[in-house]
């Protein structure tokens, strides 16, 4: 920990500052973490997200490994408003690490209502999850579209002063349009991304190996293609882009930093090394002290790009 | 009967977090991811592996029916495990620093575990979840296991000898060579009895019949269980009978170890609701009358 | 390969019986690996894709490894079609197994007048592959839209009466629309898919890994988000879905069978295992033997649903 | 100069195809990957280790300046190598099945060959690319090599000599001790000049003297080199001036190795055009005065 003191590991996510650029990606942070790492450590807490009415998750298995990640489909089970402000907001709030709340719902104005009713001392962001599915557009999710994004952004500017991160999906082919309209309707930053829509076949029972047939899949095998959005999307936008995707070691984070992140969101790893997130910290230090990096910031979009080496997409989709 | 599932039972408190002057110093970890370094990893028959390993202090409090969720390393032929895979505590030394466990060859990571040698590394993560609570006014209990709930069991023996607890054992498995813990019993004092798929001893009549005897006998004052929902099922109906306490530890694929990722859940029904609780963070270890199949 | 005897190992794609349905992914293939295995086990063969324009290819480093797969950013280098013509089909024709040419170009016009020009003996299929840049869309890959793929394989289809696959890219949200515009504009197959794009870079040189900046990722990390686009795409149309996305052994092959492939392509694996092709048509073979099933045939799209398996996306982007 | 890259000038044809009736029978492979049997592995100096195989019959067909693809196993710490390496030919014994390879420890994967051990596995595929060519009519060769193209060169000490061919081999390294080959060259009676750059003798002025004398006295018909652009570069002005053939073995970052995947391509002038050739297909040897740095 000696190390982090000369650096300056300080980031500035629209209104927020955070002590540094590492905090936990939504449904893979709880209190039980308490027992392996100090939250007062951290950059940031973000919550499991929480919708307003209750909801009992997908049926199992809920995950699935994979080689270098797993699928998961745990939904979203949900105690409902009222559980999380009188039970579980209590276990964070002793903390001196900002509380992100990640929220969902079906509709615009469920988001904005709940956004709302979540705008009170203890939450420090709203984080909104608009990868799950938009009932008033068939059932396809917010963030597949710029202007279902568009829309949502606006309806949750409207309803809280509190800095406003979306959270969008890599499931669509629009990553970089989908940020600016987040960014054009108010948002303050944009979470690049949740999982990949995946899916595994056992071979014994030719049944999906998921209860919900499909799931998201997170961890090291995504890292290459998330990163991919955050350099798409960090050049789309002037707001910050928090990386998300893969991250296991300070050498990833470093490299979504450089790929234009202004934070990164740590999640799967945190199931295989508990305290990755502390290590991640103390190692991009590391990382910055070797180089003689005065600040963890400078490293934020400083990926070298020769004249030479624009991008001739070719036989690959195109580089947005 | 109302269905909520996922409706957790307030979960445990965390330990209180640090004040704000002195945070890092005061904040101390509870669990630990730790390389253990093995002293022994060998077959005991035909399907049980028993390893052993000098860890940490933290993981050297573990307590019986507590859980460990260990790195698997890749096993011949590749494929390298990915999650972390759940093990029961099997026996623990506190001043020796020594934790052991008894495992079976399933899959991919049990088949990695088989592969470590005397002075190889294991990354340990606990020790984990809620234990059996042995309640202190008990004077004896009643254990029954099969499969890898004789694992899961056994460290209650040395356990309830160390309260002045009696033990009666009820030990099942398909042939008599499978059966495991049955030593480790006898030694801390414990009554065994052995039931067979072979000598056909090990079906639910039979258990019954041996655990009314138990009860008659006075020697049942709770339950404790692991590994059969035939067994458990006939524990909750004399449970019922009788009014007697009892404990069960069950299983379900796990992802974190540490209730933070919800994959692990399974209904119990609480006072005639179902709800869902976490099997690594509100468990291993239920109430039995709790428990559903 | 006396186990193949027993099993009907022949699949349909369109007008074309294949002896079995393994067969090498564009750009994965070429006459060198004649040094390794015998063409005429295989079910089909695939050229590298083809311009009309003498093409230079991506600048170096054109290769980056990955944990569990590679970015690579060859593009496509091309010598034409004369030379193609004269030097590369010859080494193809005098093998029993259909040779399938994949060919690009930057205009519809271009694909159909390429596709009308290779429409000669030896030829036994057109794979077009629509993952390239569309100049006439501002750059956008065919395969991104419905509407620009639609366009694209009518244009196809007018120019020739051989089969014709159209090879359609990931990287976008719509992938079963766009199945479902290759189908009502007159394609035989759909091949699902191309590469996912992707990113790496240097923490060394803060340099992109690629000469190319970005690259498309393939092999075993692609595995699992390949696969659900095969599954969704053989549920939205009524043509062949040809899977290809990580295959690099039997199980994965019958995965995507089950999931609705109705043949496979395997491209990376063969840089590992040379000889991956073969072992994964002998270890289809034992897969059905060992399962009483006659007919690899029978595993397409065998996948077992049950009611209760209905998918609740939840926060999850929907199922198509 | 006319630039068109990837512009490869014909491949070798491939070998005739099996007829219908017989196909099976008929096709025969040339380049296997195959699990060959670790005999040896160890360090001979600082920077380079030698490692010995017993490996099958296609293996142990290979030729001066070929290549393998090696399939490294995962180093300690993590990170399984995905890609194979290419390894240059160090030496061979088609009687014994046998090949070496000498290689310098430099990254992911050749920290995993670092870890095996005689007994172990380890998947070879080749014999691949183009060899060295050593025509009937060349009586005294002169082979100059450095770094990694210690290992390349090796084989021709031995190839030379039993076609009746003299050899005179300009070894480069930066310390005497990190040389190689210097023995073998010398057993398969090469004349050996070593030339480091501590001793301040492996300068390109330096080694063009040793050059020029060799070509004064009628003892250099050609040149075979690897392994430094800067002393390929001072072969080629040779050659030019006294118009000499020349052979060089060239590297670059390779995913098939077997001329599908274009990655391993650099750029050749033939004839004032700029040719892009793959180095795994139609090399790794090349005409000398062909190469680009
Ligand atoms: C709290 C707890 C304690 C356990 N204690 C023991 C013990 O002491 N001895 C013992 O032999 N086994 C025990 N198990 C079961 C053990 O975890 C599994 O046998 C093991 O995870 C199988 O992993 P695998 O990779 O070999 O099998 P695979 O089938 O390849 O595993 C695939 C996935 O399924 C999971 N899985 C497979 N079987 C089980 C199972 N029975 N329970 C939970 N997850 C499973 C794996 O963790 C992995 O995520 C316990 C399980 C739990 C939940
Ligand atoms: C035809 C040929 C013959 C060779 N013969 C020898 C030999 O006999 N002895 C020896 O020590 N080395 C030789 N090399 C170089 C050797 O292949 C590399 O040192 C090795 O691939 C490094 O792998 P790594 O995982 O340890 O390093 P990393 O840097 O982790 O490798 C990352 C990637 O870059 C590639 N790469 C890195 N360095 C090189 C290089 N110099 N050439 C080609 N690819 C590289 C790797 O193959 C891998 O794909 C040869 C290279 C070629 C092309
Ligand atoms: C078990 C699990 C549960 C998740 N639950 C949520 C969730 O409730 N809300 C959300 O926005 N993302 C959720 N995610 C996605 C993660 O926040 C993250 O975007 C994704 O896992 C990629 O990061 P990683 O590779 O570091 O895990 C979940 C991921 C996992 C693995
Ligand atoms: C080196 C390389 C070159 C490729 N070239 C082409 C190409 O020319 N045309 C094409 O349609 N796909 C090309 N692809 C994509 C593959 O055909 C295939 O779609 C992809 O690699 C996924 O399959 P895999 O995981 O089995 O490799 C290429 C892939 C690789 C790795
Ligand atoms: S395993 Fe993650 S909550 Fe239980
Ligand atoms: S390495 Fe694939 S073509 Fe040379």
């Amino acid at each position: 920990m000696s190390e982090t003191r000369d650096i300056d590991m300080s980031v500035r996510i629209g209104g927020l500052t955070l002590r540094n650029p590492v905090m936990p990606a939504s449904g893979t942070f709880a209190e039980g973490l308490e027992s392996v790492i100090d939250f007062n450590r951290l950059g940031a807490m973000v919550t499991k997200t929480i919708t307003r009415e209750l909801r009992a998750g997908n049926p199992l298995p809920r995950v699935v490994e994979q080689p270098g990640g797993m699928i998961n489909a745990i939904g979203i089970p949900s105690k409902g408003v009222p559980y999380f402000i009188e039970r579980t907001l209590p276990c964070y709030t002793p903390y001196d690490t900002p509380l992100v709340v990640s929220i969902s719902a079906p509709t615009a104005e469920g988001f904005a209502s709940l956004a709302a009713e979540l705008s009170i001392p203890g939450v420090a962001a709203i984080e909104a999850n608009i990868s799950c599915p938009n009932i008033e557009e068939d059932g396809k999710a917010f963030a597949m579209r710029a202007e279902s994004t568009e829309n949502v952004t606006r309806h949750l500017r409207a309803a809280t002063n509190l800095p406003l991160w979306m959270k969008l999906t890599p499931n669509t082919g629009d990553m970089p349009e989908v940020a600016r309209a987040a960014e054009a309707a108010g948002a303050d930053a944009v979470v690049v991304a949740n999982t990949i829509l995946s899916m595994a076949i056992d071979l014994k029972t030719f049944k999906p190996c998921l209860g919900n047939i499909m799931g998201g899949l997170s961890g090291p095998a995504v890292k290459p293609i998330v990163l991919r959005h955050v350099f798409q999307c960090a050049r789309a936008v002037g707001i910050p882009v928090i990386g998300c995707g893969g991250i296991s070691c300070a050498d990833d984070a470093a490299e979504y930093l450089l790929a234009g992140a202004s934070a990164v969101q740590v999640g799967t790893a945190t199931f295989v090394k508990p305290a990755v997130m502390v290590d991640i910290i103390d190692g991009l230090a590391t990382f910055c002290q070797r180089r003689d990096i005065p600040r963890v910031a400078d490293l934020i979009g400083a990926t070298v790009i020769e004249e030479a080496d624009e991008p001739d997409v070719s036989w690959l989709s195109p580089a947005s | 009967m109302a269905v909520h599932r996922d409706l957790s039972p307030e979960t445990p408190p965390p330990p209180p977090p640090a004040e704000e002057d002195d945070s890092h110093a005061r904040w101390k970890a509870s669990v630990v991811s730790e390389l253990a370094r093995v002293v022994d990893n060998r077959a005991i028959n035909a399907e049980y592996r028993h390893l052993v390993a000098d860890c940490g202090e933290e993981s050297a409090q573990a307590r019986p029916g507590q859980f460990f969720q260990l790195l698997c390393p890749q096993p011949p032929g590749g494929g390298q495990p990915f999650l972390r895979r759940p093990m029961s505590l099997y026996g623990v030394d506190p001043e020796k620093r020594r934790v052991e466990f008894l495992y079976k060859v399933a899959g991919l990571g049990t088949r990695g575990l088989e592969t470590l040698r005397a002075g190889d590394r294991l990354d340990i993560m606990g020790p984990l979840g809620q234990g059996f609570r042995l309640n202190a006014d008990c004077r004896h209990i009643v254990a029954v296991g099969r499969g890898a709930g004789l694992a899961t069991l056994a460290p209650l023996a040395k356990a309830a000898e160390a309260r002045g607890i009696g033990v009666t054992a009820i030990l099942s498995a398909r042939r008599p060579d499978l059966l495991v813990s049955v030593e480790l019993f006898r030694h801390h004092g414990a009554e065994v009895i052995t039931v067979t798929d072979s000598q056909s001893t090990s079906g639910p009549a039979n258990v019954e019949r041996l655990l009314r005897r138990l009860i008659a006998e006075g020697r049942c004052d709770a339950f404790f269980t692991c590994g059969s929902s035939r067994l458990m099922g006939v524990q909750q109906r004399l449970a019922r009978e009788f009014d007697l306490p009892g404990q069960v530890a069950m299983e379900q694929q796990m992802a974190c170890g540490i209730g933070l990722c919800h994959c692990c859940v399974r209904d119990f029904n609480v006072n005639g609701e179902i709800v869902s609780r976490r099997v690594c963070w509100d468990g291993p270890v239920f109430d039995l009358m709790e428990a559903l199949p």
